[in-house]
């Protein structure tokens, strides 16, 4: 059975013309499927409906078998940081267990390890509103990680970090995903991130999934031709004609 | 600096209220001069005349706003969420409001007896809409992307209320408070003026029969103490209150 | 000893003028008939007599005014004491307005108390006298400062009471022009009123209730110097115990009338109410005939 | 279906409140019944009794509501963008709320004179308030990322004020502007008590002198519905005013 | 005369430790400058130094020979799309005319070529909630160049936008800034980006410049051997080990 299934979906916002259409998808547990297609084709609204926020108005979305939102612990990750202004790092970190329990000793452990792994032990205690714009994006990627759910969507996560942070932070997940069996769908516009994340990359155009790629092992090592050939057809498949070196 | 600027004002306003009851030769009738209002209200205290009625009105006021602010509160929270019943509700609470309380008082003394009860009534009554008012509007005011969250994380309602909505619209709920505090204090002092044998308001009444009118000024002076000292208070909580907003 | 409580409504605050329902903490009259004493406050005789309507009180402290109201409406009322037979309403004008007497304030602008005051029934008794109808002055709403605005001039007299000028005049109102509306019409100020089925119910009760009450009336216009001390302390605007001697001597001259000095305090003028009952139904301001004979119950006080 | 159970509800309550009156068998000049109440307003409409003091208080809502309105707005305007000048004026707005318009409207009367301006005074003092309160939160509520980009715009503080705070504090000032409306007729109507011979309020006493509580009550109902269509015409603004807010 | 000029420049939030320490940088007129970055190094607050939103606490900042702000016209983009929702995206584009004038239909042509140039010309009478999130940051874009202002100020203003988008923005950015002589101060974590983009690239750390790249217009050309050799030296200035294919 898939764990994440779109069974040819269609969206429109009321009032507007459908911005997701026929989408059929399904993601196999412990699936990493990277999404990538143009600004507006899709793709946010595509993670809102895997994840119930939005009501598909064709087809249906199951999760575990169910009509999303089922019970399945997801994270999320909000194209921009959806932070809450009045409770510090450590506060917006440990949110999705406080709403669930008086956050523990572990969570509080939980918290502590992700700050750190995301290079934000010494802004723990400052309000949003004090940090830069990448550190905004890595709390409410800890914030959607704290509770290990079975299931990520994550819309650009990593859009305004540095490489070098977007690179260990890749690594990262990549190894978290794999250890934990949970699922990623992963919304990006670095052709290279969807190939090094991906066990499959699909591409969005006009709310349509035009084609989906499988990564073979051997193209996630970054400087192998595999690397360079698998980008080259995501690349075309986004009709970009030009290649990089 | 700020704090002599404001004593100066102060100051300069109180001379020339009484050089202009000098100056007109106004009787103490039409605007008694603010030497005659201070020697009553230094009277008044000394005696220890004013007392009971001072804590007469601030248990009232304190009571009224207990109450009031309780159900404004809850009214505010409980329309906001159901939208319907503001619909069906709406209309009573603005009868309730621009019907004057002065004309319902009798009402009340027969409905709460006399003294305390009815005041508080009133008092509460009062203060009652403007919070609700405000918590309506602010608990409105979440941006639609946090709301999402919240629905992610699997928050409650009760959660969504009180850890995102609640906060949020904070700010928006402490001016409805700061409104409620003044208008209660007005309720208690009009409630007196009616149904009551102690409090600020009666003593202001009695000092119109009386023609007393420094005395009727010396108590106007405490209400105004009593009214800023409740708005003060209402300050220092909301600084409390809104620290981290202003990181 | 078990004492029979007694809720009286007045139609105002605990002031001094109402002294000798104040007093029993210090001197007793009501204690030693048996009756435990209580006063609620009101503003105006209206609401002393929706008080005892409600069941809020026993006996309303209230002007006939009111009392012809509540029974032009078909309330069961019955008056059981004349509290100031005397009237003690009035017109205050300044002295070079050149008002002298009722006939002048055609066309004047006159102050009241409120749309709802005796002050006002009053001075339409009073105009009725000389032939002339609210219409032919101005009604101003002053509140109770009313003399505020007949030393600024937006006045040209203004409606008052006996204390009301007493304590105007204290307050440096100057030389003024005073038409007493007891000089033309002298119908009681105040009355005891109670629900008839009161009456019938606690008969006794009031009885004793309205000998105490003329005990203590007496006392105090025989001790108006102690009286003045006492009210010092339990009425609410009584800090001034030389005003309170002053407003008590008042209250004492409008107790007595040649009924009372005949018949005792208290006594009711049958007769004066019933000429009032005809004069507020001729204005318009009661719908019914009122004979007062049915509504005066004399058997309470001693003596009948 | 709304309006059916808001209409179910009124009916509910009348029919209550009628067999209540009946059953206790209270006076009429207590509590009136719904049918005496509802007698008297039709023998006050019909015969056109109520005309002239409906529209004496309807003038005097609107002036003392304009007048209000833009003293509240204006001051919680410049409040906001003068902190220092808050901290100095704002015992004397405080004051000027808590002092009972009630005690010193025979003062009112001795500056302002009878009738009209007076009664304008007291309804703009009442509703100036809240309108202020709501303004100064409102115009403080803009993110600071928006300040910077009006600032990078070489915005004037004028620009930034019509074009930034307003839009962003116009949900807050708009229940600001809630409050003040229904204030505004307590107002109006309180302040026909003693400075007026013609408007409801006046009209009111009238009724509690000659002890007709129908009337008074009649009269009640007349403020209401005047309160409730003042309410109803500051949402229909809301509606519009706040269109582009939710898209 | 240096347009832009950085003297000695240091600052620190209120409260906080220096965020940006002796920064000494000067950009001639028409110089199109990249800074690149750890997340939290301080880009942003220089970029704010720069236009005058923040103070310096040490040193100064001196636009067109006088300290920022002066009356220099310039453009800023924020890292977050900074619109105002109660506009339709038309008019917060025209937000900058209509601030200085009544828009004339000079403006509103300036502001629909804008949008068409950036794709969003069906989206003009749309509010800012009804975009995608490429779509908000491309009218921020739009706004900042509407008045063509002498300094372009942006903050990683391509992050959420496709690679097709951003590589078309990118070249119009640059044909833009030449034809008009605007200088650009433009911060970004995409080290190919700022080595297309940039006449000289500076590398900031913990709030100090480490090291600045003058890029040869051979290195412009993304396939170009001299393309990736100007990135990987960028890279190893920024202590990324890893150099890619
Ligand atoms: N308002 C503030 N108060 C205190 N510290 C702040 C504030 N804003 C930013 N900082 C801190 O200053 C440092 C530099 O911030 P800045 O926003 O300039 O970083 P940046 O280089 O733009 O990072 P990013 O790439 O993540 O946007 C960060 O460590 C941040 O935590
Ligand atoms: N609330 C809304 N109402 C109407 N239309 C909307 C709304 N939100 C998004 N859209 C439209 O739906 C389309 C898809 O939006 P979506 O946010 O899913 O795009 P996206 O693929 O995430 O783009 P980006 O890469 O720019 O974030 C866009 O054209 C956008 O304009
Ligand atoms: C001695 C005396 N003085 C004044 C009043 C006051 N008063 C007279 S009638 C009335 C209200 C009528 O509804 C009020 C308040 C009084 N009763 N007795
Ligand atoms: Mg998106
Ligand atoms: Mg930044």
């Amino acid at each position: 059975m898939s764990f994440l299934r779109f069974e040819s979906v269609g969206f429109a916002y009321p009032g507007h013309g459908p911005v997701v259409q026929g989408v059929d998808l399904s993601l196999a547990t412990g699936e990493v499927h990277c999404l990538v297609g143009r600004s507006g084709c899709g793709k946010t609204s595509l993670l809102k409906l895997a994840a119930g926020l939005l009501a598909p108005t064709q087809g249906r979305v199951l999760l575990e078998g169910v009509p999303s939102p089922g019970g399945t612990p997801l994270g999320f990750v909000f194209q921009a940081p959806t932070l809450l202004d009045w409770l510090s790092v450590n506060d917006n970190v440990l949110l999705p267990a406080s709403l669930q329990r008086r956050p523990g000793a572990q969570d509080r452990a939980a918290c502590a390890a992700l700050l750190s792994q995301l290079g934000l032990t010494a802004y723990a205690d400052r309000y949003p509103r004090q940090l830069s714009g990448g550190q905004q994006s890595r709390t409410a990627l800890a914030r959607a990680l704290l509770l290990q759910p079975h299931l990520l969507l994550l819309d650009e996560p990593f859009a305004s970090l540095d490489a070098i942070t977007r690179e260990e932070l890749q690594r990262d997940l990549l190894r978290l995903a794999r250890s934990r069996g949970t699922t990623v769908l992963f919304v990006t516009h670095d052709i290279g991130e969807a190939v090094f994340l991906g066990d499959r990359v699909s591409v969005l155009a006009g709310g349509c999934l035009v084609r989906t790629f499988a990564i073979e092992g051997d193209a996630r090592v970054r400087d192998s031709g595999a690397f360079g050939a698998a980008c080259a057809r995501v690349r075309e498949a986004l009709g970009m004609q030009e290649v990089p070196a | 600096m700020k704090r002599a600027a404001g004593l100066l004002l102060l100051v300069v306003l109180l001379a020339l209220w009484e050089a202009g009851a000098r100056a007109f030769a106004l009787s103490a009738l039409v605007l008694p001069p603010p030497s005659a209002v201070v020697a009553s209200l230094w009277k008044g205290l000394a005696s220890g005349y004013f007392w009971p009625h001072l804590r007469a009105t601030g248990v009232e006021l304190l009571l009224g706003l207990a109450v009031g602010c309780g159900f404004g509160f809850g009214a505010g929270v409980l329309l906001a969420e159901l939208p319907a019943l503001r619909r069906i509700l709406m209309p009573y609470v603005v009868v309730s409001q621009v019907v004057p309380k002065l004309a319902l008082m009798p009402l009340f003394v027969v409905w709460f007896g006399f003294g305390l009860t009815s005041t508080v009534v009133i008092t509460a009554l009062i203060c009652f809409f403007p919070l609700m008012e405000n918590t309506l509007t602010g608990l409105a005011q979440v941006p639609p992307e946090r709301l999402e969250l919240f629905r992610l994380l699997g928050a409650s309602r009760r959660q969504t209320l009180l850890r995102l909505k609640l906060p949020t619209g904070l700010p928006s709920i402490l001016a409805g408070l700061r409104i409620a505090v003044v208008l209660a204090l007005v309720g208690a002092v009009v409630g007196e003026f009616i149904g009551a044998s102690q409090g600020l308001g009666a003593l202001i009444i009695a000092a119109q029969g009386s023609m007393d009118t420094p005395l009727m000024f010396a108590v106007l002076v405490l209400v105004s103490l009593l009214g800023l000292a409740a708005y003060q208070a209402t300050l220092l909580l909301e600084r409390r209150l809104l620290r981290p907003y202003q990181p | 000893q078990q004492r029979d409580r007694l809720v009286v409504a007045g139609w105002s605050k605990p002031i001094t003028e109402v002294t000798p329902l104040l007093v029993d903490e210090e001197k007793g009259f009501y204690r030693s008939q048996g009756v435990a004493l209580e006063y609620v406050p009101g503003a105006g005789g209206g609401d002393a007599i929706r008080n005892i309507l409600s069941g809020q009180a026993d006996v309303a402290f209230t002007d006939p005014g009111s009392l012809f109201a509540a029974l032009d409406k078909g309330e069961k009322l019955r008056a059981i004491y004349d509290i100031y037979p005397q009237n003690v309403f009035n017109v205050v004008s300044l002295k070079k307005s050149g008002i002298r007497g009722p006939a002048d304030l055609k066309g004047k602008r006159i102050g009241v108390y409120s749309l709802a005051s005796g002050t006002r029934q009053n001075l339409q008794l009073l105009l009725h006298q000389v032939g002339l109808t609210e219409s032919d002055v101005t009604i101003v709403v002053t509140g109770l400062l009313n003399f505020a605005p007949l030393l600024q001039g937006q006045v040209d007299a203004t409606a008052a009471t006996d204390t009301g000028l007493l304590v105007g005049r204290r307050r440096g109102l100057g030389e003024v022009e005073v038409i007493e509306v007891g000089q033309f019409l002298n119908v009681s100020s105040d009355l005891f009123v109670v629900r008839e089925e009161t009456l019938r119910a606690r008969k006794d009760v009031l009885r004793r209730f309205v000998r105490a009450y003329r005990d203590a009336a007496a006392w105090m216009l025989a001790q108006p110097q102690e009286a003045a001390t006492v009210a010092a302390r339990r009425a609410i605007d009584g800090s001034d115990p030389a005003l309170n001697l002053e407003v008590i001597r008042l209250r004492n001259a409008a107790s007595v009338s040649d009924l009372t000095k005949r018949q005792g305090l208290g006594a009711m003028d049958v007769a004066s109410l019933q000429r009032a009952a005809d004069v507020y139904r001729q204005l318009g301001l009661v719908k019914q005939r009122l004979d007062m004979a049915q509504v005066v119950a004399t058997d309470l006080l001693p003596g009948h």
